[in-house]
């Protein structure tokens, strides 16, 4: 089916997520705050990893802090970890922009793989506790954006210019597919998700659409080849594109574990 | 499993400790190297008046996730996020003073607002704000000083005759007036930075400044 | 190190005298003689206290009337723009 | 040639000393070279009574510097903050610089010509259609002497209408009566030299900290000086004064009358008053009591002066019984037992400061004669450092309102229009049939806006002064100034303020040094000042405007003059010689840092009334109140009541409201305003509200309060942390800030006697905004 239904959900998603952190600015107090911690309607999120930066590199245990970011983390785990990126990261859309630039230009064909992420992680942690300054938080292109719309953070607008300028050249969706921890942390809840993409082989007719439009082929392509039932990665970022392009509608989201292996 | 698996599996592994670990090591040296000299430069680059309760600088370094909730929460607008410019301190706020100081609302929303505890919750009334410390720099450009009647400072401090007091004194120069001399108490003063606002002098000759540690004494008087 | 004008008021007959009595480089110059018998001087010292002293001083030479500071180095009080 | 800065410090220590000994001018040549073109001219500070002289430096036309003067007796080269900036009080941005005609809701730009054309035909039209009483001038105790002589002279020897009055009536006017009721001679007998001599000092309804800045500083150092001196503040507030005295006492408000009247109470009943003293030279006297609020238009009062005895005074004191007074006050009768010993101590020297706290008060003239009552008794007045003295706040309140009389009773040196005496020595000096001067007083400044509002008056020409802000009840006034008809409102001003808004014309006025002038400050010390800049644009002296006037309306003979200030101050001294307020010659004030009149052949008055201070005292008679001719030259104890405040507190409008001032502003702000520093300093007015209050109103510091009185209501912002420590169901708040006029809700009732509104009580009610 041609009618790109989750694309435009997730667009509607993602700009009302932007819409939210610049809410102050216009006035609206239903929402304070930014990505690394905030508060809509009363409810206090928090980034999980930002809360363990805080831990590691003050040993500041803020125990109401801790307790939203594991509320967090469960919400995530419930929409299979990377969601997040999918749905709500503003870096995020702003690769996707990059991605549409890729089309109109000589890019880079730089391949990473996506396990960096996870490696990333371990090296913020460490970094983290080596400093005692939230390491991540300093250098994070989301914070910088989310900061950037609430709090016109002129300068680190910059960065994310510079960003798009390697995502272009250099590789494509560096940032997301390889590069970013939080991306890494929420990888490994993904693993463990019950919200994922079904995959129904006897209607697939192996056009490959899917594989063209997924950020993360590589972890799409092989469980098709595998014909297995659920794409389990944690890389997946739901963000439901195959399922959109997908003209037998072999794919779509499911809820719920199948016992069936195949390539994580 | 047929050897082209073999084969591409090997490959994954070479590739796996060629781009996956050797990259995120690079970073790591790469990233504390960046990091730990820049944290240093920005204590070295000076004070940051900081929200009311703040921790010390170095751990509110650490604790503070630079979410910005605090600048929301002010009511006057006084709290600012520190540009690129400010290293390690990127994103942390701040505030200056000569511009907007800091109103020292009875309630703190900025310390209620602070999720990760960067700004202490502990702290509660307004006299237990440390935020610095007010002292007069330029005695010389001190109008009060010269025996002048300004003492603006003085008189818009927010704990006025307990943070900042009128020592009068004698004036030779015409001998039969006052020179009314503000005072500031190291004890009392909690850095708001009203004074340092208020001063009439181009350059504000009262400025607050990281309240300094005490010394060890052994002379007690 | 404080730099003050005063206006020394002299008994007029000793006017001439005094001028040249109290005029000392470096810490008493006078610069101006005024027909109603005051010299105009300028006082250059180390520290108020010597300041004071060298006034009190003036002030008890024999035939000078009063002694007024009339200016301690107040230049920036100018804010010329 | 460049001077190296330690160069440039000794050249202009010499130049400023040069000024200092040649009084500016004089110096201002051979300061020429010296000082990279900055020339010193002498001057009197442009803003408080205090009168502080200041050395103006002049480059290029421009002030480009001002400094305490070292040669100044009252400062010695000290000023406060806004002092310090009065170089930039004359360089605001929005500077009236054209003369403005309104055409529907716009003021355009006119010449001076139309404007003064304008103003004559609406002068001509209204007299000839309505009489001269139908046009008027609202002046200024900030008018140097000249511009309130002429326009005294223009109004009542020329037009012939007693319809001039000064704002000075909003602030002086209960000393004034209180004066002439107890001595009939206007002004204080003490001077400034009072505050180093004396060693008891009672403040009353005084923030002199804030209000008289460099005075405190004064008196304070008398202090460090002298451990026996004591300072006692009595106020409803309490201020940085409060802060630095020996001791604060706080009383409820108006209740003034009956301390005083319990002081006396104690040192009659005790015997502690000077028997001898009172013997030469005092009588006792009553007036009439309940004498009204004067809320009402057109009210009328006239005192009815009965003689008493000693005897019947100390039956009139008996109820004030210091237990009494104490329920009334809210002051322990210890305390007041206390202060009346101190007031009596024989070996003390004790001095009464007062400002607006006694003068803006119902009872106006009464407390100012209960204080003198006080001092009366006990003999402590007329000496070195033992005298009652009550401040000013204005640079010429008494300089040119009070000596020169721009009240529509008046005329100058303590002369009135009823009495015929007068009026002919005045049509004499001023070269007018003694018929012209009209002998009813008829409005003074309160009355005198309701005639406005009424359509009494048609025609109000304001000059150096901002009464649609400073006026109480404002909201009455400033809608009847804009009724419209036959109104026509001229308002002279150097910025745009909340009066010039209501003008149909709207003149650009030069100041202070931008004309050539002559103020009188509170210790009776005139001091002139020569011009030294160009106002800027097309601004004019309101002298030249008054003037010009009176040329289109056929009075230019009233002012011959070729050196105008010079000979004009030559006239208006013929009134003051002989008696007891002599003026010395224009000459003599160029060269002098101010005198103190009366000055008699070159040597000026310290203590008046003093023998061997005062010439017109002579050997062997003491003190002599010599202008006290109706009542043989003694003074007048008044036996003065206790009563009532025009509105108290009630269960609707539970707190009462006092105005004030602020150090860093002055009066309406229009000046201070302009200056950055001064803004940043103090930019907005405040409600200065007791914590317990603000508990019981849920009100936190820095939260908006609404303030309602019967008359109009504002917001303002809550301020618990101030200088100013408000008591228990009191708050206050500063008239200085354009954009929260707190004299809206101010009631109008006004003293009967002296006419002066009660700025500093009203009841008002909070609520959180």
């Amino acid at each position: 089916m041609n009618f790109r239904r989750w694309t435009i959900i997730r667009r509607l998603v993602q700009v009302g997520v932007l819409c939210l952190i610049a809410s102050p600015l216009a006035g609206f107090s239903f929402f304070q705050g930014s990505l690394a911690a905030g508060e809509l309607l009363g409810i206090p999120l928090a980034d999980p990893l930002a809360a363990l930066q805080v831990v590691l590199a003050s040993g500041v245990v803020a125990s109401a802090f801790l307790l939203s970011a594991l509320g967090v983390t469960l919400f995530y785990w419930l929409l299979g970890g990377r969601f997040f990126c999918g749905w709500v990261c503003p870096v995020y859309l702003l690769t996707e922009l990059g991605d549409k630039l890729r089309l109109l230009i000589p890019a880079g064909k730089l391949e990473i793989p996506l396990k960096t992420k996870g490696w990333m992680l371990l090296a913020v942690a460490c970094i983290t506790a080596l400093s005692g300054v939230p390491f991540f938080e300093i250098v994070s292109p989301i914070g910088m954006t989310t900061r950037a719309i609430a709090f016109d953070g002129r300068s680190a607008l910059l960065c994310l210019a510079g960003l798009l300028l390697v995502e272009v050249t250099l590789a494509r969706r560096l940032w997301c597919r390889s590069l970013c921890p939080l991306g890494g942390f929420y990888a490994l809840v993904g693993r463990v998700a019950p919200l994922r993409l079904r995959f129904q082989p006897a209607r697939c007719s192996s056009c490959g659409d899917c594989s063209r439009v997924c950020p993360v082929a590589e972890v799409l392509v092989p469980s098709l080849d595998h014909g297995t039932e659920q794409i389990r990665s944690g890389d997946c970022t739901r963000c439901g594109r195959c399922v959109d392009c997908c003209p037998e509608g072999a794919l779509t989201y499911c809820f719920g574990y199948s016992d069936q292996g195949g390539p994580r | 499993m047929s050897g082209a698996e073999e084969e591409t599996k090997r490959v994954s592994r070479r590739h796996f400790l060629k781009g996956s670990l050797a990259l995120p090591l690079a970073l790591t040296v790469a990233g504390g190297l960046l990091t730990v000299p820049s944290l240093r430069r920005a204590d070295a680059r000076g004070f940051y008046l900081r929200p009311p309760g703040a921790l010390a600088e170095k751990c509110f370094l650490g604790a503070c996730i630079r979410c910005g909730k605090c600048v929301q929460a002010c009511p006057y607008r006084a709290i600012r996020l520190a540009e690129t410019d400010a290293g390690v301190a990127i994103g942390t706020p701040f505030i200056i003073a000569r511009e907007e100081p800091c109103q020292l609302c009875t309630d703190l929303p900025c310390i209620k607002s602070c999720p990760s505890g960067a700004l202490d919750k502990g702290v509660t009334e307004v006299e237990k704000v440390r935020m610095g410390t007010a002292v007069i720099i330029d005695r010389e450009n001190c109008l009060s000083i010269r025996g002048l009647r300004c003492e603006v400072c003085y008189r818009n401090c927010p704990l006025i005759d307990r943070a900042i007091t009128i020592e009068p004194r004698h004036n030779p120069r015409t001998g039969v007036h006052t020179i009314m001399e503000p005072v500031v108490h190291r004890d009392k003063c909690v850095g708001c930075g009203i004074c340092e606002k208020s001063c009439v002098r181009e350059q504000p000759v009262i400025v607050v400044q990281r309240t300094p540690l005490p010394q060890q004494d052994a002379y007690e008087f | 190190m404080p730099i003050s004008g005063v206006v020394i008021k002299c008994q007029m007959e000793r006017l001439g005298e005094l001028e040249r009595e109290l005029h000392r480089p470096g810490s008493v110059e006078i610069s101006n003689v005024l027909g109603d018998g005051s010299l105009i001087a300028v006082i250059e010292s180390a520290s108020l206290e010597e300041e004071i002293s060298l006034v009190k001083n003036i002030m008890a030479v024999q035939g000078v009337l009063d002694v007024r500071v009339a200016y301690h180095n107040f230049e920036d009080q100018l804010m010329a723009e | 040639m460049a001077l190296s800065r330690r160069d440039f410090l000794k050249a202009s220590a010499a130049a400023a000393a040069l000024a200092a000994a040649t009084g500016g001018r004089l110096g201002a040549t051979d300061v020429h070279a010296a000082e990279g073109g900055i020339r010193w001219g002498k001057a009197p500070c442009r803003f408080c009574g205090t009168g502080c002289g200041v050395l103006v430096g002049v480059k290029d036309g421009r002030i480009v510097a001002t400094k305490g003067d070292p040669a100044a007796p009252v400062n010695k080269g000290l000023n406060c903050i806004k002092g310090y900036f009065l170089s930039k009080v004359l360089y605001g941005k929005d500077r009236l610089t054209k003369p403005l005609i309104r055409k529907g809701n716009k003021m355009v730009e006119a010449s001076w010509d139309e404007a003064m054309d304008l103003i004559a035909s609406k002068f001509r039209e209204s007299i000839a259609k309505h009489g001269p009483d139908s046009v008027a001038m609202f002046g200024s105790g900030q008018w140097t002497v000249f511009e309130g002589y002429a326009a005294a002279k223009l109004f009542k020897a020329g037009i012939g209408t007693n319809n001039i009055e000064p704002n000075a009536r909003f602030c002086m006017a209960s000393a004034v009566t209180g004066f002439m009721t107890t001595f009939n001679s206007d002004e204080p007998m003490g001077c400034y030299d009072d505050l180093d001599l004396g060693d008891t000092y009672f403040l009353w309804g005084a923030n002199m900290a804030e209000c008289h800045p460099v005075l405190f500083s004064r008196l304070i150092d008398n202090r460090l000086k002298n451990p026996k001196v004591k300072i006692i503040d009595f106020g409803t507030r309490f201020t940085r004064t409060s802060q630095m005295a020996d001791k604060y006492i706080r009383f409820n408000p108006q209740t003034d009358l009956a301390l005083l009247n319990a002081i006396a109470h104690i040192i009659v009943r005790d015997r502690l008053y000077d028997e001898n003293f009172i013997r030469k030279h005092v009588v006792f006297k009553k007036g009439k009591t309940n004498i009204g609020y004067g809320l009402e238009d057109k009210f009328k009062f006239a005192d009815d002066p009965k003689p008493m005895t000693f005897d019947e005074y100390r039956e009139f004191l008996k109820p004030y019984t210091p237990e009494y007074v104490s329920k009334l006050s809210g002051v322990p009768a210890k305390t007041i037992e206390e202060v009346a010993r101190l007031y009596a101590d024989k070996s003390r020297k004790v001095n009464s400061l007062w400002t607006m706290g006694f003068n803006q008060h119902v009872r106006g003239t009464w407390v100012n004669n209960l204080v003198y009552n006080v001092h009366l008794l006990t003999g402590k007045i007329c000496k070195p450092g033992e005298n009652p003295m009550s401040l000013t706040g204005q640079p010429s309140a008494c300089g040119t309102a009070r000596e020169v009389g721009t009240f529509t009773h008046r005329l100058p040196a303590d002369m009135v229009v009823m009495n015929e005496e007068h009026r002919k020595k005045a049509a004499e000096i001023w070269g007018v049939p003694a018929e012209k001067i009209p002998a009813k007083p008829t409005y003074h400044a309160t009355e005198m806006f309701r005639a406005l509002d009424r359509g009494d008056i048609k025609v109000l020409w304001v000059q150096v002064t901002n009464p649609f802000q400073s006026a109480p009840n404002l909201s009455r006034y400033r809608k009847g100034a804009r009724k419209g008809g036959d109104r026509f409102i001229i308002v002279s001003d150097i910025y745009p303020t909340r009066s010039t808004e209501l003008a149909d014309v709207v003149l650009p006025s030069a100041s202070w040094v931008e004309k050539e002038g002559f103020f009188g400050n509170a210790e009776r010390r005139g001091q002139q000042w020569f011009k030294m800049v160009e106002p800027p644009g097309e601004a004019r002296n309101d002298l030249w405007q008054t003037m010009e006037l009176a040329r289109r309306l056929g009075h230019g003979n009233l002012f011959p003059y070729k050196y105008v200030e010079k000979e004009m101050f030559e006239e208006y001294r013929k009134f003051t010689l002989g008696q007891g307020k002599d003026l010395a010659p224009y000459e003599a004030y160029t060269k002098a840092r101010g005198l103190r009149w009366p000055v008699v052949n070159g040597k000026e008055t310290l203590w008046r009334y003093a023998e061997g201070y005062d010439p017109y005292v002579k050997a062997g008679e003491g003190v002599k109140f010599y202008k006290n001719k109706p009542n043989d030259y003694k003074a007048v104890i008044w036996a003065r009541p206790y009563e009532p405040a025009a509105e108290a507190p009630d269960r609707q409008y539970p707190f009462w409201l006092c105005t004030g001032r602020v150090l860093e502003q002055w009066h309406t702000g229009t000046m201070t305003g302009r200056v950055p520093e001064l803004k940043r300093a103090y930019g907005g007015a405040v409600c200065e509200i007791h914590p317990e209050d603000a508990k019981r109103l849920k009100v936190k510091h820095g939260d908006k309060v609404r303030v309602t009185s019967r008359r109009g209501s504002i917001v303002l912002t809550a301020d618990l942390r101030g200088r100013g420590k408000a008591e228990k169901g009191n708050v206050f708040v500063a008239f200085f800030d354009e954009n929260k006029m707190i004299n809206e809700l101010c009631i109008d009732a006004y003293c009967p006697i002296s006419g002066e509104p009660d700025y500093k009580k009203c009841a008002v009610k909070l609520e959180k905004a």
